[in-house]
């Protein structure tokens, strides 16, 4: 595979500029993931409401443009989802990546659905999983803590 | 795949012994490699190899992936809940030094009990020794009975509120005898005391499920599973082995590490420091391959058949004098012949091409109780066959001749 | 022997990777294998092979004595006094770890101290730092100077009258850097304290000589050397081999073993328990014949031209930053680009088959100090090219041009 | 090489019948060897008077024919000789076992050195060296303490 397909325009882009960096306000759950092999890094901050809907999303973290562009992309796409329809995005992100699935969720825009297959590509580099997944699971853990 | 054309896939059994055909009785010291083996480390070498897990070009993938698939084949192979209860070691030796010192490290305080057996290799006793020198345990063997068996019934009277763990052979290097696992570790879990297993000897000939075992612990040396040198495998429950600290310190096991203080990967990952076997492991998967395919029930059923009409053979003669009469056995024949030292045995009988071990078998506590400094050993593996056992036979009487 | 067609003896170079030539600058990670290394051990596993020093018959004689043969040739490698002082271990991290382990057993109490360096890989630090957690030992890291070399006068301060040991490294796998050891011996001599060293980069690099060099152990790693994975050896002066408890217990390591206790063999078979990796054992002594044949001068020679040449390449493209400006500088390139994760760049190289290592390449210390979590590293072998080179900084250009 | 070769008919004999075998009386020295990885045995004692003679000489110990012959052929030889040409006996066959040299002793008889030479058969035997060598390096020890 072209090289360029893991490198799309939009990778780049939010590689360089990530959206949604930093704490958001009155953020109320956060977890943080690692890769300890590379050394990236990741912190999720999310604030969650009482109706169950991820009112703000944002992250820290240092790392290659796949793993900064996956967060970015992350905090983009679930921010203002609901619990529930957050872990299906979740859960579909990881199965596209792993396991070669489509995206096929109603709640999504089409250029949201484009989106999160610009990432896509990295299922060709294996060693790459981790950077396009880890702030993906991370997400998880937040929702995850706050259930209990 | 036919198990009676087996010696095929081995090339070792190409070589000539002083003109004659190797006859090797020695798998219970280590066992030959097939071809299958030999070429994939040979190929990896060649074509794939890179260190696995740190690099992120193609071939240092190509080499994660293939030595990852090793760990599944073998959690398949022994059944295991979880594949992160597989730790790589570089035998068995270390599988058990690394619990002996990590759970002595945690568990074991001044005073506190291990039982093993009067049958334990040194490499089942060594390593708990070493925690009556640093910690103070008492170490209690559990006593054979007459058939020279382990017997749980004794086991059970030695334990106490200090019995820490337990640690038992599954078959041993001498008698051959299978131990009766399943009731010693009912009795060992009635009372919370967890149990490894020393399979060194167990792993090549039974059919090995974890799950249903439900030792804590179970050490294996992968060069006696046909598979290459310097590589062995620990199981553990994850439970235990998330409980214990690492063994070894170095790159790949660790978390993250600053100057004032480090933490550490996750099961099995924080067990497994330095570079890795990678070409080990990947090759070892063909052993396990091998073995599936012929199906280690089948394997058992053979090496039962040669063993059998082996033992046979040589009780006809009264000057052998077998070592021990476990009514489960398998897979070893060790034997004294009168007036003949084993190692005279052992050289005589390499002079028609047959090798068998001579010595202790690092097994002192048993010949201790024996009374005698060695045993002459005929251990078998799947390559070994009924024609084997007669030239054995036939080797045996010409050291009687000579010593005549 | 030409080290300019070397290539040609290293498999692994017909190898396509996207379908383009590998240029592989991952040695310091791991080294590749040349046809001799693996054909030895493909032959020994087909011909001869045997466990070692157990059984008396032919297979075992020849595999004992092609074992203990590589125990000469490694003593005559790195010119130590007795062949003794050559333990075999799994790598260079376990070597290490024996020292630490046994060493600080005997010597280290309570607020002792362990000098280290902020270059050291985390083989040569979390090995002490596990003798800080179960004795309360100190840790104290020499700092580097600007050039990120070691400082013979700041490991000087450090030295008080709690020092037990000193541990540096040969030369850094991150920065290149020679550390000046005759310096650092020295002073460690004059007052009484043993020094470690982690040979683990020097041995591919250096001529050793561990009489003139006069350290007390030293680690070395045979798969950096072009040898099988799954191999280590310790140096150690046979006075302090001598006085060190065994490290693991097991089959082989013992002298006599009773119920009631055990005693130990000699230096250094106290240290070798278990089966040891014999294949492994026979084929590094290919290794060294071809080091040997090559010269270790001259391969250092040509390294040195290799890494210049790619040193002043990269020099001038402004966005490479280079990690450290060592005076005496060995075959590691370790650097960032501007406005590029490492990661990137290793997985945008590889794809023009350039395997560089990307990470913070086990020294999460010194990644701290820089205030990087990670650089890119190419580091050489003897059989890498100035074309290699080039096609290094071509490919470092297009990263550019995709990240513009 | 034929085996024969190995376990000559001496060997044999010496094997089963070693002769100076127990405690000699009046032993005023002795040391004891063993090789840990087979279990042999060897415990050397020896009556030593003041002009430096060796006046009795006697083992015991277990282990193959080859060790016992070996310990016993010793015993038979060195018994009656002083220090030097005891260490020197001891060296010639060392020698002839591990370095194939000829012996050549003008104190000893001919069927002495015939005697000593029918062990010349283990060089061909790399792993049972050490059971024909060992009774000799105990004596050896034994020598070397008696000088101290
Ligand atoms: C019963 C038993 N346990 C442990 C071991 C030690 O295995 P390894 O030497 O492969 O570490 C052996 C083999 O010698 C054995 O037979
Ligand atoms: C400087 C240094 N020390 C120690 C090690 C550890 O060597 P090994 O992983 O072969 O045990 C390495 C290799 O990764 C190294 O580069």
């Amino acid at each position: 595979m072209d090289i360029k397909e893991l490198y799309k325009e939009i990778i780049l882009d939010h590689g360089k500029n990530p959206r949604n960096f930093g704490k958001c306000n009155g953020y109320n759950a956060d977890a943080s993931g690692h890769n300890p092999l590379c050394g990236d890094k990741v912190h999720i901050y999310a604030k969650l409401d009482k109706e169950k809907k991820i009112e703000d999303l944002s992250f820290e973290g240092e790392g290659c443009a796949i793993s900064l562009a996956s967060a970015s992309i992350l905090t983009e796409i679930v921010k203002g989802q609901d619990y529930n329809i957050s872990n299906i995005i979740i859960r579909d992100f990881l199965n596209m990546i792993k396991a070669q699935k489509k995206i096929s969720l109603n709640s999504l825009k089409e250029d949201q659905i484009t989106t999160m297959m610009s990432l896509s590509g990295v299922k060709e580099f294996p060693m790459r999983v981790k950077c396009a997944t880890m702030a993906w699971h991370t997400l998880s853990n937040v929702l995850e803590i706050k259930k209990k | 795949m036919k198990i009676n054309n087996i010696k095929k896939k081995f090339p070792i059994f190409k070589k000539k012994i002083n003109g004659k055909n190797l006859i090797y009785l020695d798998s219970a010291n280590s066992s030959q490699k097939p071809q299958s083996v030999i070429n994939r480390m040979s190929y990896f070498y060649e074509n794939e190899f890179s260190n696995v897990g740190r690099s992120v070009h193609t071939l240092a993938v190509e080499a994660t992936n293939a030595f990852e698939k090793t760990r599944d084949l073998v959690q398949k192979f022994i059944n295991s809940k979880y594949r992160e209860e597989i730790v790589f070691t570089k035998g068995a030796t270390e599988a058990i030094n690394l619990v002996a010192s990590t759970f002595g490290d945690k568990f074991i305080n001044k005073g506190d009990e291990i039982i093993l057996t009067e049958l334990e290799h040194h490499s089942n006793y060594v390593p708990w020794h070493f925690l009556r020198e640093t910690k103070g345990a008492v170490i209690k063997f559990s006593k054979l009975n007459d058939r020279l068996e382990i017997d749980p019934d004794d086991i059970s009277k030695l334990i106490n509120n200090r019995t820490k763990i337990i640690a038992v052979t599954h078959i041993s290097n001498v008698t051959g005898g299978v131990t009766p696992l399943k009731k010693i570790i009912d009795i060992a879990k009635s009372k919370n005391i967890p149990v490894l297993v020393d399979g060194t000897q167990g792993a090549p000939h039974l059919k090995l499920d974890m799950q249903k075992l439900d030792c804590d612990f179970y050490a294996i040396s992968c060069h006696k599973l046909y598979g290459p040198n310097g590589l062995g495998i620990l199981y553990g429950k994850k439970n235990w082995l998330d409980q214990l600290s690492p063994y070894q310190g170095g790159g790949g096991m660790i978390n993250e590490v600053k100057k004032e203080n480090i933490s550490y990967a996750e099961t099995p990952t924080k067990f497994e420091a330095g570079t890795m076997q990678t070409a080990e492991v990947v090759a070892f998967g063909e052993s396990i391959k091998l073995i599936d395919k012929l199906g280690i029930k089948n394997i058992y059923d053979h090496e039962e058949k040669v063993l059998n009409y082996g033992i046979e053979k040589l009780k006809r003669d009264n000057n052998v004098h077998l070592i021990g009469s476990p009514k489960e056995k398998a897979s070893v024949i060790s034997f004294t012949l009168k007036g003949i030292h084993p190692h005279d045995i052992a050289t005589i009988l390499d002079d028609d091409g047959v090798a068998i071990r001579a010595g202790h078998h690092c097994c002192q506590i048993l010949h201790e109780k024996l009374g005698v400094p060695a045993t002459a050993r005929a251990s078998i593996g799947l390559y070994n066959t009924l024609e084997d056992m007669d030239i054995l036979y036939e080797s045996i009487n010409k050291c009687k001749k000579i010593f005549s």
